[in-house]
């Protein structure tokens, strides 16, 4: 099956707005955040309509039907990754998932399978966002561990060539980003994996820019902990998800504190329920959660293969007709060989600043700048980059229109 | 009154008369279980002889239906094999989830056929199953101490 | 002004709805969440529809929009508190409000006025909710420091009467409910303020249940820092707000760390962006600031002070009627001296989880339980209560409804 | 072209031929700026003899608002005293920060009120007010070591 984006476009309201004066609007932000289709909305507006009351704390038929809705969305979410209901936490975006794991480690006392002690190393990559990596940096700092990290070679590919000394026997943690959010790039995450666990070691996964494109289960992926973000995946702003293997979970410490995370509390004391509950402390994001599941269901429909396959069709389209523009640097993979809807260029010396508004004008949007991936941007040698990312909705004419707008910028700012 | 599905006259009756709520002094394994999310609390003492459950005493606060639950469940487990009682254990706990889908068999579970109707009030479920959770905990530390000596 | 709540339950969809078979909605539970109105439901969808991108991440017109959005929306808390723009940081909740402070104050290294050393105190009280008791707790751990706390007297009242044993020179952070959850007690503020910055203390108020009642400034109480969250304000659910003090967030180390919130980023270290920035990682939840600006201006529009009155007069109610039942035992103060409208009570040896699910059968939500303040169900001497909270929306017919169903339950369970 | 009101010529002329865009080798202060949301950074060094601005230079890198707006702040301060160049400077920001409310006047803008254009355009008025905010905050460590001195 393939996917008609002209068809989809229709569930999604934003694009019967225009841009700027009238101007269709070509959205090609998605790595930034996704649109989303009335199902979403919709499902959102209902709770709140219908079911609203602070799940798991009241006996009353509301509360019990808003229990029902989040715990209902908790299954939707383990079967769209592969996990057990009871794997699956709540949080409200990938940045506090990530945060969570780091906090959480931090706080793991001497005894417990997460205690990090001075001299141990946690491994990422100079391709990461930096959600994925200065909490690992602030960790490191508290618990005087030692920060290593994989480079990143000219094609924007990780080089594997020293997996050995990066990944040893004091590698407690390796934490990297499944695709780039810059680049592109898709990591050979199994052969890392092997190695990580080969060493004892968790292998934490950044999902952020994968679970919306492509299919992810985390058993065929052999990964310990995974998060990804709602907003990215045509869900609502406002949740995130941490999915971690059941037994990892339960060691775990918690990392906030409050009410529905307890099992008993005194003035000076408290011990904590069993996973997710006890990663879960406060009113849930109910409504938020309500909306994810329907993104879910919404993306499911239409099948995450699908999906996939659509983008490396774009992207190649993408990839071939901006390399016909003089003086475009594709920044990252040229191909479609493990490679995401992610793309980066530089053009010449205009500031991709000023490229980027001159799209806007045109009613494309991209984003430029460093993409919370500063380190990387220097590393590939540039101030800054143009990115337009591709998602569900997305087709040629928006790619003609990006590649027509480009040409028309080269001769505004000559 | 749907109420009524809930409330079933064998329950109030065990809530108001509770069986077996008196904390023998001896025992193999002692328990002490809460439900976090009401404040519930129930002690409970088990004595396993021979593979048999010969006495469950308990103590504690709760509602109608925990208080009803464990009380049920002393006249029903004592006297019986370890097996027989983890399979009724079993049975309950899968009528307990079952959302109101089955029926539950009077055969088995006599007088904790009586709280069926909790089963359609989720909120509830954790109350009914606070006593048998109690049970179960016990029953693996008596076993293991058994074991042991 | 007076305040015509069924009038004002004309703008909540929620109350078109019945409950078990055809009942009215009697929505006592304002305290666990309060319900939406449609302008708070609306907001967030327009924004979904219309104005969805990536805020502060792009220079195309929605991101723009998007950031206008959110940054208005500060501004619409900042002036609903008394306080500054910049003085506004969003969260997810309450909770993770209380645990940014807690863990931010955690991360400050010596020589930051935040720092904590062994022997140094932190002061709570008997009536905290979990949320702003364990996360204290655990920090306590962590650093050496010493928790202290206020006593509850039987009538429902912190005792004062040792304030300057339990705040002392040794006492670096107070951090206290404004009102109860439970017993709906309104604390001397001013008084313990004075202490609290007599001896050079932090005061951190936990304003989830004074402020969507009456009106709140955070100049006029002479605290540093201010909590509350979105879904109790008639906002949305996965927004909570933290105010402090300028130039005390400027001190403050942050909590979360990634995206937008940095200044420059390295492999190894990060410095950090100007507050409210730098305690705002990731994507915001941008739909739910956008809402929670709408639930202001709709509590604004009808007056806090009038919603004040409203409750005050209606607490009264309730606490005269339910006084006339026999065996019922309010759990707190029984007149309105300085007491919101969150009301507990036990009724005889009926146990609070029968007779809520009475109500319930017949339409009313209440709470029941522990509230999430376990440490004072105890004190109170009691296992659990029966709690009705009370808002703008309810009125007499629904307390009349409350006694009749609760004279009911006694029957029931004789 | 709505676009012509952001990229006004002078700007396109200053992005291309930056003024004073070479680091002096002595200066009273030295500062480093950046915009932490696209990456954008700029070094100015400042020196002030007598209360009058007498050289301004900088090297950086970044758009062609950002570089266009701190050559023309080069242009136009340099021989202007400290209270002009405030003076000046509140101008400046003031009009960024006008949503297209005020026109900025000429007569004390000169060639920066071409910049005006940026002040409907939130995300670029960070990347206007760039090199202003360093020579802020160089004048702030200049004057506070001449008084040193
Ligand atoms: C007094 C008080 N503090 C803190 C909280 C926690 O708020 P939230 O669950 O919205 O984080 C609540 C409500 O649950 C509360 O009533
Ligand atoms: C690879 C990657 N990791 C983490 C994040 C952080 O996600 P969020 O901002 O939703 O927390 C993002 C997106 O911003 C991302 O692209």
């Amino acid at each position: 099956m393939t996917l008609d984006p002209s068809v989809i476009r229709k569930d999604f309201p934003i694009f019967d707005r225009t841009i700027r004066d009238g101007k269709k609007l070509v959205y090609l932000d998605s790595g930034a955040t996704s649109q989303k289709p009335n199902s979403v909305i919709d499902a959102e507006s209902d709770f709140y309509r219908n079911h609203n009351a602070a799940a798991h704390r009241g006996a009353h038929q509301l509360a019990e039907e808003a229990t029902g809705a989040i715990e209902s969305a908790r299954e939707v979410v383990a079967n769209f990754l592969g996990g057990e209901t009871d794997e699956i936490v709540f949080t409200k975006s990938s940045t506090e998932a990530l945060n969570l794991l780091a906090y959480s480690i931090g706080n793991a006392p001497m005894g417990n399978l997460f205690h990090l002690k001075p001299g141990d190393e946690i491994v990422v990559s100079e391709m990461e966002h930096h959600a994925n990596l200065i909490p690992w940096q602030q960790l490191a700092k508290r618990t005087g561990t030692v920060m290593k990290w994989f480079e990143v070679n000219e094609t924007g590919r990780l080089d594997l060539s020293n997996i050995e000394g990066v990944i040893t026997e004091r590698t407690k943690i390796v934490a990297l980003t499944h695709q780039s959010n810059v680049l592109g790039t898709i990591i050979p995450l199994s052969e890392i994996a092997k190695r990580t666990h080969a060493v004892g070691a968790i292998f934490i996964l950044d999902a952020c820019q994968s679970v919306p494109h492509m299919p992810v289960n985390v058993k065929a992926l052999d990964v310990d902990f995974l998060v990804f973000s709602g907003h990215k995946t045509v869900g609502p702003t406002g949740i995130g998800v941490l999915w971690g293997r059941a037994n990892l979970l339960n060691h775990l410490p918690p990392f906030l504190f409050g009410g529905s995370m307890i099992e008993t509390v005194t003035m000076t004391d408290a011990t904590w329920a069993p996973a997710p509950r006890k990663f879960e402390a406060g009113v849930p994001n109910m409504a938020q959660i309500v909306g994810l599941e329907a993104a879910l269901n919404y993306l499911s429909d239409i099948g995450m293969e699908n999906i996939h396959q659509h983008e490396i069709a774009l992207t190649k389209y993408t990839l071939d007709k901006l390399q016909e523009i003089d003086q475009l640097r594709i920044v990252g993979p040229t191909d479609t060989n493990s490679r995401g809807s992610a793309i980066s260029f530089t053009l010449g010396q205009i500031h991709p600043h000023d490229l980027g508004q001159f799209l806007d004008s045109a009613g494309i949007a991209v984003r430029t700048g460093h993409h919370c991936a500063w380190p990387l941007t220097r590393k590939m040698g540039v101030p800054a980059t143009t990115r337009a990312s591709l998602y569900l909705y997305n087709d040629e004419s928006d790619i003609d229109a990006l590649v027509a707008a480009t040409l028309g910028a080269q001769k505004y700012f000559a | 009154m749907e109420l009524d599905n809930l409330y079933q006259e064998v329950i109030l009756d065990h809530y108001k008369r509770p069986q077996n709520k008196k904390l023998a002094t001896t025992f193999d394994a002692q328990v002490h279980h809460v439900n976090p999310s009401c404040g519930d609390e129930i002690d409970l003492n088990l004595v396993i002889k021979n593979e048999i459950v010969t006495s469950i005493t308990w103590d504690g606060v709760g509602c109608s239906i925990s208080q009803a639950s464990v009380s049920i469940l002393t006249d029903l487990l004592v006297g019986k094999s370890i097996t027989e009682a983890y399979a009724i254990y079993d049975n309950f706990v899968a009528l307990m989830q079952s959302k109101g889908a089955i029926k539950g068999d009077e055969s088995v579970l006599e007088d904790a056929i009586a709280l069926a109707g909790v089963s359609k009030y989720p909120a509830r479920i954790k109350c009914a199953l606070l006593g048998w959770m109690a049970f179960k905990d016990a029953s693996v530390q008596a076993q293991a101490k058994s074991e042991l000596g």
